[in-house]
């Protein structure tokens, strides 16, 4: 097993699969000769040459609609939005083109294309640089929401979204790229979409989270297991459509959830979460529900001091859980 | 005169066959009106007066690999491309049999596989990258189709094709933008929607050729079409095609135009009805005559009434299969 | 007291603003002479001229962003989507730029735009013609979203917008536009925005909802009332942001919550209502927070039998509340 | 030679100011780049070839009234507007007196109401149809401000540019579409953005007149915003405007500009470096003598350090503030 880093396993990801399938290419703004700015396809460009790997003109909408177009006639489109933030002018193409295609003709047709894009905050990138952009996609049947912690999560599941008849919105998070590192199978292996994972087992209390927010979930779960607090914690992975057993089981388990996102609070995928355990699993609550996310502000600001008020940290979740195991 | 269509390389059955169609289109959407305003069917949106253009190109297209984006008018090109009138008929009645959608979808939203009639929405342009998108696989491929998208003018005022055609031109894409200019987007003239004279003109822009045709005139938009495909096969690129006629119906069948036009102008402009000026051509060049005009009609009345009964007795698709096709279904059913 | 119909609320509302304020203008297609596909702006050309009922081109970033330049200015522009559907080119606009207006400058500049669309099913729309789209907007801070139900609340919250200072987006259900009518004061006033109304009071069920459900809710709890079960039920009227005190007070009056929303059930604003229930008032609740709404297929289907399937319908809400008073 | 600006009408101080600017701005560009090494300042995005085109353009505006809807690199239009060298640091110090946005966005998002400088956003071209309302406001109102807006030339292809240009060409509004075209959209040159050969072939689709100007040369940008901003008081509508030159430095302080362009490439360009040729026109004509450009480059030293220095000592905002403005505050405070 080799240890990679986050964006290590974006990008051999995407290089496998185009070693795989003819069919698979990249579009996207700078992934060509520089790599993209996160240098996510980082060698691709040399490798598969500038038909596989092609810089498009800087419109988000045509990057989806193009994809789009190439995935319904039956190629394996992967689009790079460059930031999340930027998916904004693709949203009609998204939601009421590739979501719908299998649908509106009824099965006559499909779409099958991968749009990855990098979210997220605690990287100096101000307002329009460290959005979540998941729960505007949340709501759409048709799409799949794709949001990995880890190398080996973001390796399998990338490879699975190139591989799927449906389209899948793959987002990373932006400062885990280099931040977050992790061992990756040398052999061939996908994951399942639509599948929570449990990433760590424990009994007093549940924590549900995705993304970076996971690996701070986990550091606290660590600590508070030398003070005797056993932290079950369950990773979504898959936060649309979102997997209903596995949260039931987990809230079920402990009866004392907390949900963490990196996301504005109020309309966050995490009331989803809450709701479906109210809805599935009320009885089972030893307390209410709790939930951190970011303040309900547009987005995290520049400033070092603004932007620290923004984020989630360490000893927040920490207390949130310990309050909750004493509950 | 009626050298035209050989000059063209088109037989005399071509242009027979041409205007076939373009009657049938324009019959089987007078039926539909017959049959909204007798409340059987909820929706008409009309090909009234687009015929010509869409006969037209079509025709000029190989309907064997070619790739069709029709916009919901476009009844001459999807019966061009291979759907039939009973399928049309189904899509109306909104019945299971619909193979564009199964009855899930409004009337005018096109598709079908197996023709190569790319689904379609109701957003308007949005069809215009994926068409993009198709001709670029094309080039991947080393496939020699071409891919013909169409909208309306008002449309053509939405990003999506600023992007999709600067897309094409930067990538020299083997695909043909046809702009079907009616003159109105629902109540909004042409001068309130666009500030240069023709849509044509946005073709410099995009680095590629861009002409304005007569599009009342078949011939014309076969012509213009062909030397786009042709170039297109060729690898020279994506061209802009602007058709201009005059949409004779109202918008759709719940739009009311008498508030935004007078029946004057609508009427002053059925003076130059495709049909009716194609015919004349035709019968110029005793291509069309008394006989066969004859014959055609009462086939065509044939096919549309055969083709409306069979469509007002087939079945709604099951309620229950709302829950179908949102994903691949698991068990190997796409 | 005038009895109006749902439409005629709307008009009067734009009227009536237009004329107190010179500043306020109208953009959108159809708006001009044709009075909008569903007339709301029906007569508003004639008596105010071009300048200030504004037929654009068919371009819907444009209408948005557009109407945000002239509101950044200092105008009150009253831009009209066609159908709520065809908002999606105009996300971009409306997310990034009218809600981070204010924030962004760090309160130099704002953008008082109203954003009229309407929205919901029942009107043989099928699929693009139909849809819910408040839950793609209900995340995001700077903006707010008000979707009333009755004529009362349409006019007195239309004005309301207009003259807020902050961008809003009001959402008319269609098929409310005709069916609903109601009684209208003769005297100007307006609402409070952000504010949830009970529209009926009761103490067995509490079913909170908005938009067209909620006159099938109190149907339903006028039926039930002669059963002898008495339903409270509690009007969102703005879905961005909730009004969570209200939200609790409601849930916690009879401990047995139905929330009914006509929108796709997985990710809709009735996720975030239960979360904010399960978070401030799980131990008043006698039973599960029950959800009805759509199913999770893209929208609803054109063929009326289809269409019909995905719609609630007054015996389903009916049930679900009697099943809910028996828990 | 050395008449050009006196054709123009532009006196020989006006000419000076006018190099003052640019100087200015580039001097400010390269300390903070030099802050942004020295790991004092975390982003910089620079304005450097690009200063002519944009003191060029603001000068030739009514900076009392006009209102402007600057893009990212544009310290030349804002400095012109009147926003200062200490807040441009504040700015990128990201500090609470930031008059742009209290510290909150990344440095190049400007925005100063009291010198009608529009607030921006990152993504790019939504300030085109904004530029296109307020040109909008200004018609109905019957005021007689222009509205500039620019972005590059990469931004053009986005669907907003199409649609703002096509808006404002049909409602005849008062805006000028500056493009700055610097050859690169990141690491994508311009073949690979766009397949016409000038921004400007693009104005003929909105009808409008459009025209590309050496955007290296500060009086020919001058004569093109002039006439454009005459023919807009006039009632005549709006135009484009493309300016040509090159981005000297790397996209921004995160981008590495080697994997895609050569230095030599660079240096070449650098050839043409307006501040290089300005000089030399402006010394031909005895404009700027050794002593005036002595005394020029002091001050702007002084006011560059004193800026740094106020800006580095000045104090970030309140954590807890992050909290404010997200709507209209209750209380009165907007
Ligand atoms: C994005 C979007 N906005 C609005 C509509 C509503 N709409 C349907 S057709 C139409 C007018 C289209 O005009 P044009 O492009 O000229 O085509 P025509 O109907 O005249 O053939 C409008 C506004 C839509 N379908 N999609
Ligand atoms: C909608 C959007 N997509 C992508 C980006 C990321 N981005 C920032 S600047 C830039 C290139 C802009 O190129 P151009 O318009 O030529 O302006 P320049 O930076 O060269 O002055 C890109 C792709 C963005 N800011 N907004
Ligand atoms: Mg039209
Ligand atoms: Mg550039």
């Amino acid at each position: 097993m080799a240890v990679l880093s986050y964006i290590q396993a974006v990008t051999e990801a995407l290089k496998e699969e185009m070693k795989r399938d003819d069919k698979v290419f990249i579009l996207g703004e700078d992934v060509g000769p520089k790599g993209g700015v996160f240098r996510a396809t980082d060698g691709l460009y040399e490798e598969f040459g500038e038909e596989r790997v092609l810089d498009t003109p800087l419109a988000e909408s045509a990057i989806a609609g193009v994809g789009i177009g190439a995935a319904m006639y039956g190629m394996r489109p992967v689009a790079e939005m460059q930031f999340a933030d930027f998916i904004m002018p693709a949203v009609n193409q998204i939601i009421s083109e590739a979501a719908k295609t299998r649908y509106r003709s009824n099965n006559d047709w499909n779409c099958p294309i991968t749009i990855r894009a990098p979210y997220g905050g605690g990287v100096h990138g101000a307002l329009y640089h460290s959005q979540s952009i998941e729960a505007m996609f949340a709501n759409v049947p048709g799409l799949k929401i794709v949001m990995p912690s880890t190398p080996y999560d973001v390796k399998g599941l990338l490879k699975a979204s190139i591989r799927d008849e449906d389209p899948v919105l793959f987002l990373e998070h932006k400062k885990a790229y280099r931040l977050v590192k992790g061992e990756v199978p040398d052999e061939e292996y996908t994951l399942p979409i639509g599948k929570a994972d449990v990433k760590k087992e424990g009994n007093d209390v549940t924590v549900i989270s995705y993304g970076l927010c996971l690996h701070l979930a986990l550091q606290a779960a660590e600590k508070l297991e030398k003070e005797g607090f056993s932290v079950h914690v369950l990773d979504l992975r898959t936060v649309y459509p979102l997997d209903k057993e596995a949260i039931e089981e987990a809230a079920s388990k402990t009866g004392k959830v907390l949900l963490i996102t990196e996301d504005n609070k109020e309309g966050s995928v995490m009331g989803e979460v809450a709701a479906i355990i109210a809805e599935r699993c009320l009885f089972d609550l030893d307390a209410p529900v709790q939930r951190l996310a970011g303040p309900d502000v547009p987005a995290m600001p520049y400033a070092p001091p603004l932007e620290k008020e923004f984020m989630i940290d360490l000893d927040t979740i920490e207390s949130a859980i310990r309050d909750l195991a004493e509950f | 005169m009626a050298v035209k269509h050989e000059q063209l390389g088109l037989s005399d059955e071509d242009v027979l066959l041409m205007y076939e169609k373009m009657l049938l289109a324009r019959k089987i959407d007078e039926r539909l009106w017959l049959l909204n305003r007798a409340g059987k069917i909820p929706f008409v949106v009309s090909c009234q007066g687009q015929e010509a253009a869409q006969v037209g190109a079509a025709m000029a297209l190989d309907t064997e690999i070619d790739y069709v984006l029709p916009y919901y008018r476009d009844v001459g090109i999807v019966l061009s491309f291979g759907m039939t009138c009973e399928e049309l008929m189904l899509f109306s009645f909104a019945r299971a049999g619909d193979p564009n959608s199964g009855g899930r979808q409004m009337p005018g939203h096109f598709g079908q596989k197996k023709n190569r009639i790319v689904t379609s929405s109701s957003p308007v342009t949005t069809q215009v990258p994926h068409a993009v998108g198709i001709a670029l696989a094309a080039k991947m491929e080393k496939k020699d189709f071409v891919t013909l998208v169409t909208f309306g003018e008002g449309s053509s005022n939405q990003g999506d094709f600023h992007e999709g055609l600067n897309f094409a031109g930067v990538h020299n894409l083997p695909v043909i933008f046809l702009c079907e200019n009616n003159q109105y987007a629902i109540s909004v003239p042409l001068d309130k929607q666009l500030a240069c004279e023709r849509v044509s003109d946005r073709a410099a822009g995009y680095g590629m050729p861009g002409i304005t045709v007569d599009g009342n005139d078949p011939l014309a938009v076969y012509e213009a079409v062909k030397q786009a495909a042709d170039r297109a096969r060729d690898g020279e690129g994506p061209s802009l095609i602007e058709t201009t006629f005059y949409r004779f119906t109202p918008h759709s069948s719940d739009d009311d135009d008498s508030t935004y036009r007078s029946k004057e102008e609508v009427e002053e402009a059925k003076k130059n009805d495709p049909l009716r000026t194609f015919a004349s051509y035709l019968k110029d060049a005793q291509i069309l005559t008394e006989e066969n005009e004859n014959a055609m009609n009462k086939k065509i009345t044939e096919v549309i009434d055969e083709a409306t009964d069979a469509a007002e007795q087939a079945p709604y698709a099951d309620p229950s299969s709302i829950y179908k096709y949102v994903y691949a279904e698991k068990d190997g059913d796409n």
